[in-house]
């Protein structure tokens, strides 16, 4: 067991400084790393040292592997904390640390090689008694065969082309009626297409729940879950609200989803904080999706609901450390809720929104936690992701979580950037999601309501162009009496003397 | 001084009547309020109307007279509309930027790839550019058919929200 | 039971905000008074409406009952939250209320002159069964009658002049051989100051922890309490940091100061949330001091622990609603602690230092609550309390709870004016504390260590030194080359192409 | 440029000796050092010196060249003595100010009352006037022997901080 003195975290933005105060907290010392673009980002203020690693596209930065063990190795980091993203499931980064003597806080490369890869992922599942997404293992060419495999799927299927792309030679079949044709329709169309009629198969799942379950394993062999995330509110296939408990969970599909989740993590021998992502359909089957061998953006209400501090286990297990905790010792309390807050444009297609941030004030008191990094004046480069803070609040039951999530919002305020708060507070307003009734259509199937344009009222309208007057008046006034002395930042709350000049 | 301001596509026009401090008697078109409001050198508005509490933001863009004003719901575009701007609407015909025939950054961003050239005849609806920002490309179409006058950028450059960066007539 | 539909928080800084939040979360419309100093505060900013009532000094606005009254019928106001301080305990403004029919969100004004009179207070406990703190009820004057008392309490006592003050007339008597003498000590030393010879005798308790317990107590007669708070540190007698858990109580002395604090709740016929104060010494013998009526500043380290929003309860049960809970239902889990952030000086004997906040930045993050109000460029004025901010820290063990408080506090920045912060941070350091060893005189004991000089090392000065530099080398660049132009507050960071002409 | 600069009681001579945008070169009495320095407007500053990274707020006080450094440990009264700061020194006799012979407030409050009238004699140890802020009251003494020679302020004003109330002389 080797105890961590000061670890280097491989990244940026709000996790990098996630991670620092956890290692802030175990007095462990904390290295940045960054990128040109990112000399004035948080994380380079908040750590204790840092090092310069390249160009701001991340291929030259962020993903170098070797100006992240050169800074490792000059700094004396004991560790290395990839966070999400980046190289966080790179198994040659997690090798190459290996080789250096450096503690890769996460599991082994040989762990990463295979859940990196979707083919071997799911034959380790199935090897563990883990349901997949049923679906045909290769492509069929055979017309009989096809038929013979959607049979034995039960419908509904989605069938698509193997060399396929753009929705061609795709066909969802719900009735049996429409088996063959659509499968001849598919198949032709991927010839047209494509040049090849080959297909696959794969069970549809109607109303798709995205729901993930967080677990821990030592070097021990000592493996527990610690409940589920349901993940399903997304926009472009990208999570936005992630809530535990799940409101379609039951106990006994819990205690065996969560069995199942352990068992998929000794199968694989892991080590550290990962993630099993699964389906799970409104009859409650569930499917093995894929497993993120990292900690996830929405690992905060975990720890709200569980009161465990995932970081810390990380850094622990890293050590070599036993975990603490038994199965039996945790339990989810209350309820917690994760919004994440881009830098993005809801009323357009959630294009994303660098730029300079002008003001910041976010929402403080009971039950609220912010996990962010920008700053006023921060300048959002345009090289990384969107996310700019991450909101977590929590409820002792679920509607006290959404009347907490609404006011907080409401207190969140970002000017200079455009940003997805209006969008959120307008999803918890939503009847669907307040009754906990949503899948990943869920967005979707709400757009209308959730961009439509909202009425304020002429008075509000006024006050707007009130303040535009006011300053429009004190501008002028400078220009005229040539007033032009030095003013503070933030310096006072004026009574406008200047106007008395109108 | 009565100014018309816009906010949105609505005109409005404004003056003030009284001054006293902080206390203010403000006729927006028909409507006179008293209010009490108090702002930073930055931009943060209270305002109280009738009892009610307001928190408005005013953040000045980088064209001149132009603002976003962040109300508790809703953000709003205002515009002075003063002497000056009114020379310029008219003169122009009732439209300050031609629009249609630039092609311009809605963001910052990287330039992925300029798929014309100048010179080269361009339909309604064709792809002309291929920005990227956040690990997210889009597509920008030209708006009208008509030939590229003028392109300001290259493969590979990075632009500024707002940039100009192709110009079809 | 009538519905709150519109609260009036007769109160100002952050307890206003703490009770608007919960309002906001309730869908209840908040309506905020404002003294002539307060127009800028934030409490003015959060409410939906505000009302002007009076000058800066409290006792034209805050504590002015007509204006408040006024301001709660023009705005059509169901209920007044009074906050805690002002009006909170005043008797004659419940009665008002009552009168006007506002409901008032606390107890009868008959219960608050019971509870505000000590010697009423202390008779009601001692009817109740519950231990106060042994004494002579009125003075003494024979010299006989003060001996037979003082074996009767045991030792040791202090005597105190019946007249007395400022010390004089007052002695600590430990030892039995002592007695007489210091009683004839005193006495004379009495006479010779204020002319009588009169004294009380009072149980002294050598190491004495103040710990309180949280109650509440609905219309039907239910009462529950919610655990203690531990508030021993304290700086003229004010207190400066509260925990919940105490390190002092064990289970039963737990149960059995809960049950009493629930028993006096009763006795009284209490409704609201309460708070009954106890001195507590080494051996765990407990003592009623005094009973809040109200909410207290430490109240959300209790919401931690407990998870119940003390806000909420109280406008649930002024609404005549029954509590959702009993006493077994209630559980403490984990351990929190506040650290009162003031304006003050702690270098020059806690100095108040009001003034302009020029930049703040606050810790967020795992476990960490902040109940304020101060933002960049308010004016904290000279009118009111000192405490501008309140750190709430939860961790799963006291150990880890200061471990997060620590990594708080360094992340808590404020400049402009003088703060408690890095005082806060010492005593987490202080070894007494970090083992939960502790009483009133914690403060005075470590004074010196607490306030020592710190040696940061030449680096720092010298880093310190360049950054003056740097600022006086650009400001001289802009006066030479007549640079004035705008620039808009916290636009960016520079390079300093200014500083090349040098 | 090289400047003298006073760090609470250290005097210190510094000198930038090379600049390349951020990356600067600087010497603080015998040491050199190689810092990567950003700041904001308003004084944030990010310094990077032998990748150790420091976050300093320097605020500019009322008195010109005088600011406070607030480092994470420690804040420092930090000043310019430049040229004019140094003949004014020198002028003084190395006093700038006559602290001893006047009673100023430390922080902003209320005049409680003034205890002594002007032309009175006073000891030194002398309670000559009490303020109160933020609840608390605090009496204010004189430092030295001698005779009130001016009183600003009267009972119930409020003052500022760092205002002279009562000169002695």
């Amino acid at each position: 067991m080797k105890q961590i003195k000061k670890v280097l975290v491989a990244n940026r933005g709000e996790i990098a400084i996630r991670v620092m105060r956890t290692c802030r907290e175990m007095e462990i010392r904390t290295v940045a790393v960054y990128s040109e673009a990112d000399r004035t980002s948080l994380h380079v203020r908040y750590a204790h040292e840092a090092y310069y690693i390249g160009e701001a596209p991340s291929s030259s930065s962020y993903l170098n592997i070797e100006r992240i063990i050169e800074a490792a190795k000059k700094s004396n980091s004991d560790a290395i904390h990839p966070g999400y993203g980046f190289l966080s499931e790179n198994p040659a980064f997690a090798r190459r640390c290996r080789e250096e003597g450096i503690i890769f806080i996460g599991p082994s490369p040989e762990v990463m090689l295979i859940m990196g890869d979707k083919i071997k992922a799911r034959e380790a599942m199935l090897l563990a008694g883990i349901p997949v997404v049923p679906g045909t293992e290769g492509s069929i060419s055979d017309e009989k065969e096809a038929l013979e495999v959607i049979h034995q799927i039960g419908l509904p299927v989605m069938i698509k082309a193997a060399a396929g792309g753009g929705g061609k030679g795709m066909r969802l079949v719900s009735r049996e009626e429409d088996i063959e044709q659509s499968l001849r329709a598919a198949r032709s169309e991927a010839m047209a297409a494509f040049g090849d009629d080959s297909v696959y198969v794969e069970k549809y799942i109607t109303s798709p729940h995205h729901i993930e379950f967080q677990i821990l394993m030592d070097s021990h062999g000592n493996a527990v879950h610690l409940f589920e995330r349901e993940c399903s509110v997304q926009r472009r296939h990208q999570k936005m609200i992630e809530e535990t408990p799940s409101p379609l969970m039951t106990p006994e599909l819990r205690k065996l989803m969560g069995d199942t989740a352990v068992a998929a993590a000794k199968a694989v021998n892991y080590l550290g904080a990962g993630t099993i992502e699964f389906l799970v359909d409104n009859d409650l089957n569930y499917y093995f999706l894929e497993m993120n061998t990292r900690l996830q953006v929405e690992h905060p209400i975990t720890e709200r609901v569980t009161g465990v501090d995932l970081v810390k286990q990380q850094i622990q297990i890293a050590e070599g450390m036993q975990l603490a905790f038994t199965q039996d010792e945790l339990v989810q309390r209350g309820h917690a809720i994760e919004c994440r807050i881009n830098a993005e444009d809801p009323d357009n297609n959630f294009m994303p929104a660098p730029g300079k941030v002008h003001k910041i004030k976010e929402p403080s008191g009971l039950g609220i936690r912010i996990d962010g990094y920008v700053y006023e004046g921060y300048d959002i480069p345009i090289y990384y992701d969107s996310m700019i803070s991450k909101l977590i609040v929590w409820g002792k039951t679920r509607e006290i979580a959404i009347q907490r999530m609404r006011r907080a919002l409401y207190e969140y305020k970002i000017t200079g950037v455009k940003t997805s708060i209006k969008f959120l507070e307008r999803i918890m307003e939503t009847k669907d999601f307040a009754e906990g009734k949503y899948d990943t259509h869920f967005i979707e199937k709400n757009r209308d309501s959730l961009t439509q344009e909202i009425e304020v009222g002429k008075e509000i309208e006024d006050m707007a162009i009130i303040t535009a007057y006011i300053d429009y008046l004190e501008r002028l006034s400078k220009v005229y009496s040539n007033i032009r002395e030095f003013q503070p930042a933030h310096s006072r709350w004026k009574k406008s003397p200047q106007i008395l000049h109108f | 001084m009565s100014v018309e301001i816009k906010l949105n596509n609505r005109y409005a026009r404004v003056e003030l009547l009284h001054q006293n401090n902080n206390l203010l008697k403000i006729k927006v078109d028909e409507t006179v309020y008293d209010i009490d409001l108090m702002h930073t050198d930055d931009g943060t508005f209270s305002i109280i109307e009738n009892n009610r509490s307001h928190d408005i933001e005013l953040v000045p863009l980088d064209q001149p007279k132009k603002y976003l004003a962040y109300t508790l719901y809703k953000t709003f575009d205002v515009e002075i509309i003063d002497a000056e701007t009114r020379y310029l609407l008219d003169r122009l015909g009732g439209h300050l930027d031609s629009d249609e025939k630039h092609i311009s950054s809605p963001m910052p961003g990287k330039v992925v790839k300029v798929l014309v050239t100048e010179g080269q005849e361009v339909s309604k609806g064709q792809t002309v550019i291929i920005l990227s920002a956040m690990k997210m490309e889009s597509e920008y179409k030209s708006k009208v058919d008509g030939k590229v006058s003028k392109i300001h950028v290259t493969d590979g450059d990075t632009v500024e929200g707002n940039q100009v960066l192709i110009e079809i007539e």
